[in-house]
């Protein structure tokens, strides 16, 4: 009788196309996957404990450094916990400013997760032109904020610069460009047989499961749940203006690559909006140097470009806050990884890899 | 057999060795150690050229200039710094490998890459070794390529490198077949399986890329395959396996392995050229070997185009596609040249 | 039909093949940095620092390390400005915090170095040092003179005050009504002297300030 | 946040049939409860027709120096509502129920939690570290976490005649 026998493969921590430092342990039969178990932790460097001994302001650097690639939407969660908790007002310029920011800096972020995900399934032609069109964004947040990636530029009770004209002219050329590129991928990988061939169907994943696995953002959006907490919360101004949220059916790779390839598009008509809608007025409001919010807690959730993205803040009425909890959306989408990776070959597990688009930096925190 | 530049060339020099020495054994000994060292000479310089090439077509297909540091505004002496490097790199031996079969491969790997070039005709009987069963052996031999894929894999003790060897094996048998089928049609019509007949059938413009344009794809597709680039480049997929049977070769070793994939690269652009572009004829404005030349690098570039454009395939659709839908086809062109010469009456 | 997509993928990069390229050469171009650019090191400008170490106080992983030296004046002076770039998040910070706005980075963004020691900047330069021993040594100078002057000119008043209450006794009935005017009149000299004797102290520390600058610039 | 937080009414719904539940008059108390019926209450919370809180956005715990509170934050879209359920337990060796039974999407936060705060949960799928290497002593964001740092690694070398050269 023939006898096959399982054998344990390491993919990872060093791995061309493991995003950043994330190992999993695949068990497999032949190239077929039967366990795909994730261990983390290579880039844990205690977050949550830093922040226990540091002031509010000191805090925020270090929100730049979980999910480096989108650390504005960091920052803007961690403002307005912060906000909330001491009751801060943010001028309306400031809070159209923070969405400008947010967006350009979600479809940087899925720009890098699909020329990752062309990467690594041999496009790397894909990559580069991903990387170019990235690097209009870098020279808008350079002029903006003095940074290419950790900005540190919103602020608790407002922004730290101006938008100028300069930055204006920028996002202008830059939104023209929008369309034309997001052409360009159709052309290059959308229509092209091989790559639909390789990500349709596979690691599909339906609604309840993506639901009973606390998955958020693009993963669960793939599967036909249309919860996005811009439109659900309608936290800062997002409620004022109106884009919609792009809903996948089957939850496979993808949908998952249309979700991210229409968020883009629809971020693009966000920033439209937010510039036309832009009062002037003032970019910081009234904080004292010395904040010491009340006694008490909170937890404010935003929309990542991953996920949910919360901060829940214990503060004991010092200006050092008792206790920091990031709720990190990488870090609970990773549990789709073996359903995802279950009964699929070895390519397939790279491709679930780069769908996920986790950030080893937001999953160790 | 007329007469050309190469041959001429050739026939002279015969002359000349016979003058000087009166053997005819020894004349004929020069001639083939010059045809050999000529054609080694071809290969490495087709090695150092297209590393560089594709370093620059990649460049430019992806917005980027390429190397243009090393050597003139241009980078010409890329591959130069390359092959220096290669060369100052440790030469790692992996622990647990299995030494002999492990330094073995890659010279195994070289010796079908270049024995093949012994059979094109460069140029009207300018071939080292006219043989009249020519497209037959010439097979046979690139058959071999695919042990020396396995011995590595096995050999180094990595499970990257052991996926890598069962891939490269079930990618290159499955795409033996269809490669051979697609041949078929030529075979028929030209009748002589002598690569020279093949070329001379083609004369007069009449090139078997517009007679048989499904064996050209089919053809053009399984040389691909065999030579595994994109999109079958399975068997070193660098953001899967790293790279497969050679993830543990460095310094030289390595190097030998990659010119052996360039060897077999420009195998594959030299075989589509004188089954179907119609070999060393041209307009005379040019002599014969300029017209093969331009015509191999022009395929070289097309399956350049095909690397930095495709994503890669998976294993099972590679197989699925090979057997279920190249065979077939294959066999179904070889079918519909059988009608269409009876219907001509050529049978 | 199967080959459109892959056709259509084809054209782009044959499109991009002979289009205009993005690269620029870094070592020979350099990008534009914006003017706000967070980069490089820190500099800052001794004679104008105050020495309160608040952006020691700020920087949230305790990338500066600052030595202060206070002068004869009992004010504060910055010695050694030790910025370690390794640990520093670009967060800005200390910059923001600074009262008088003396810190600036100076976007030399390549500043890389072999090895973790090395990333260790000081924002005052050995020159900067020697100008403040030179800066120090003067103000000391001026404290003893001024101090000396002080010394004498206390010695005089009360010389001369012991001179008038010696005069003033053999009339004391009178003393109460005459002893009022004189004390004013005391007073007002003596305001009228401090204020002179300032007055020669600023004239003085005027022309050392210029003689520096002027020293600064050469 | 548009979320509201549950009227006094409904939190007294909810405590209706629960006895160690306990809900202080703050402005937006949380849901304190004890082990013991911390499963039956959190079942309740997501199934019943009138609550629907689905989804469990946050769990975490914070040290507070005598006792370690587990937090739980409910959303819930059909009442537009969230709702904060917190767990007291013993500092030295706490021990409650696992939810991934009602939310198996939690396994990996409760996993971070033992990891870090060193709260275990009974009836947890594989109750193992997950950010911290195995043989990590200690649970970093206690209060009273003393670090101390692990002496490196001998240098070990595999061939034999090297080491007694170096030795």
């Amino acid at each position: 009788m023939k006898r096959t026998e399982t054998y344990l493969l390491n993919m990872g921590p060093q791995h061309p196309s493991t995003h950043g430092v994330l190992q999993v342990k695949l068990t497999l039969d032949g190239e077929r996957i039967l366990k795909a178990e994730p261990v983390l932790g290579y880039l844990h460097r205690g977050i949550e404990k830093l922040m226990e001994s540091r002031t509010y302001f000191q805090c925020l650097p270090y929100t730049d450094r979980l999910d480096y690639i989108s650390s504005m939407n960091n920052n803007f969660g961690f403002a307005m916990a912060v906000e909330e908790l001491a009751g801060i007002e943010v001028p309306r310029r400031a809070e159209f400013i923070r969405v400008i920011m947010a967006e350009l800096n979600r479809i940087n972020s899925h720009l890098i997760g699909i020329g990752t995900l062309a990467n690594d399934l041999g496009a790397s032609t894909g990559m580069l032109y991903c990387f170019r069109d990235r690097e209009y964004i870098l020279d808008i947040f350079n002029e903006v904020c003095g940074a290419r990636q950790t900005f540190h530029y919103i602020r608790i009770g407002g922004v730290a610069g101006d938008f100028t004209d300069k930055a204006r002219e920028l996002t202008e050329a830059f939104l023209e460009r929008v369309p034309k590129f997001l052409s360009e991928y159709d052309q290059l990988l959308t229509g092209n047989e091989i790559f639909t061939r390789r990500i349709i169907g596979i690691s599909a994943m339906t609604a309840k499961e993506a639901l009973d696995l606390n998955m958020t953002g693009p993963n669960l959006r793939a599967t036909g749940v249309a919860r996005d907490l811009r439109k659900l919360d309608g936290y800062s101004v997002y409620g004022e203006l109106d884009f919609d949220i792009p809903v996948g059916e089957h939850g496979d790779n993808w949908d998952r690559y249309q979700v991210k390839m229409k968020e883009m598009a629809e971020s693009a008509k966000i920033i439209r909006q937010c510039l036309d809608k832009m009062p002037e007025g003032l970019i910081m409001a009234k904080v004292p140097k010395m904040l010491k919010p009340p006694k008490g807690e909170v937890y404010s959730r935003t929309e990542g470009t991953r996920g949910e993205l919360g901060f829940y803040i214990v503060s004991d009425g010092t200006t050092k806050p008792y206790r920091v909890h990031i709720r990190r959306p990488s870090f609970v989408n990773m549990q789709g990884l073996d359903l995802m990776c279950r009964g699929m070959l070895i390519g397939d597990s790279v491709s679930a890899y780069s769908s996920i688009d986790p950030i080893m930096g937001e999953v160790d925190c | 057999m007329e007469i050309s530049f190469l041959s001429g060339l050739a026939l002279w020099l015969r002359g000349e060795i016979y003058a000087l020495t009166g053997l005819p054994i020894l004349s004929d000994l020069a001639l083939d150690i010059i045809g050999i060292a000529l054609l080694l000479g071809i290969i490495s310089m087709a090695a150092i050229v297209f590393t560089y090439g594709e370093r620059k077509v990649c460049a430019f297909m992806q917005v980027r200039i390429g190397p243009n540091r090393v050597g003139g505004r241009f980078g010409l002496l890329q591959p130069v710094a390359d092959m220096l490097k290669l060369m100052s790199k440790e030469d790692i031996v992996p622990e647990g490998a299995d030494k002999v079969l492990w330094a073995l491969s890659p010279a195994l790997l070289f010796v079908p890459a270049a024995l093949v070039y012994a059979f094109f005709p460069f140029d009207a009987g300018a071939v080292l070794a006219d043989v009249n069963v020519g497209v037959f052996l010439l097979f046979a031999i690139s058959g071999q390529a695919v042990l020396p894929f396995l011995m590595g894999g096995y050999a180094s003790n990595n499970k990257y490198s052991m996926v890598g060897g069962f891939r490269v094996v079930s990618q290159m048998i499955s795409y033996e077949a269809p490669l051979l089928f697609s041949l078929l049609g030529i075979l028929m019509i030209t009748g002589s399986m002598r690569l020279e007949d093949i070329v001379e059938a083609q004369s007069g413009g009449l090139w078997f890329i517009f007679l048989q344009p499904l064996a050209f794809v089919i053809f053009l597709i399984s040389a691909v395959a065999e030579t595994n680039r994109t999109p079958f480049d399975l068997v070193e997929g660098e953001s899967e396996i790293i790279a497969g049977p050679f993830t543990e070769y460095s310094g030289m070793r390595w190097a030998l392995f990659f010119l052996a994939e360039y060897a077999n690269l420009l195998t594959a652009a030299i075989l589509a050229t004188t089954f179907f572009l119609g070999g060393y004829l041209g307009p005379d404005f040019l002599p014969g070997f300029v017209w093969f030349g331009i015509k191999a690098v022009l395929m070289v570039f097309v399956i350049m185009w095909f690397r930095w454009t495709f994503p890669r395939t998976r294993v099972d659709q590679i197989l699925t596609f090979g057997w279920k839908a190249m065979l077939p086809l294959s066999i179904l062109n070889v079918f519909l040249t059988g009608v269409v010469m009876c219907a001509l009456g050529l049978v | 039909m199967f080959g459109k997509g892959l056709l259509t993928g084809m054209g782009v990069t044959i499109k991009h093949f002979f289009g205009k390229k993005e690269t620029f050469c870094y070592p020979e171009e350099k990008l534009p940095m914006a003017e706000g650019f967070r980069g490089g090191d820190l500099t800052m400008d001794w004679r104008v620092c105050i020495g309160c170490q608040m952006c020691a106080m700020a920087c949230p992983n305790k990338a500066l390390d600052l030595t202060v030296v206070t002068d004869a004046k009992k004010k504060r002076h910055m010695k050694y400005y030790i910025h370690k770039t390794g640990r520093c998040l670009f967060c800005n910070l200390c910059v923001e915090v600074c009262p008088v706005h003396t810190l600036q980075w100076d976007k030399n963004y390549a500043n890389s170095t072999w090895n973790k020691e090395d990333m260790v900047h000081d924002a005052m330069t050995d020159k900067d040092r020697a100008d403040l021993d030179i800066f120090l040594s003067d103000v000391e100078k001026k404290a003893k003179a001024e101090a000396e002057a002080k010394a004498k000119a206390e010695a005089e008043a009360k010389a001369k005050a012991e001179a008038e209450a010696a005069e003033g006794k053999p009339e004391t009935p009178k003393a109460e009504t005459k002893a009022a005017p004189p004390k004013p009149e005391a007073k007002a000299e003596a305001a009228k002297k401090p204020a002179a004797q300032n007055a020669a102290p600023d004239a003085e520390k005027k022309a050392a300030a210029a003689e520096k600058k002027k020293g600064g610039e050469a | 946040m548009k979320q509201r937080y549950l009227t006094a009414e409904e939190l007294a719904r909810i405590k209706g049939n629960f006895y160690t539940v306990s809900i202080d008059e703050e402005e937006k108390p949380p849901i304190y409860v004890s082990p013991e019926e911390f499963i039956p209450l959190m079942q309740l919370l997501k199934t019943n027709p009138r609550l629907l809180f689905t989804h469990l956005s946050c769990l975490t715990a914070v040290d507070w120096k005598d006792t370690i509170d587990v937090v739980y934050y409910l959303f819930s879209e059909y009442l537009g509502a969230y709702v904060v359920v917190k767990v007291k337990t013993i500092r030295n060796h706490p021990e409650i129920p696992s939810v991934t039974s009602v939310f198996p999407g939690a396994e990996f936060e409760e996993r971070e939690v033992y990891d870090l705060m060193g709260v275990k949960f009974t009836g947890h799928p594989d109750m193992r570290r997950i950010l911290m290497p195995e043989d990590f002593k200690g649970h970093p964001l206690r209060k009273d976490f003393k670090y101390e740092k692990p002496a490196p690694p001998k240098a070990t070398r595999v061939s034999g005649e090297e080491e007694e050269a170096d030795a």
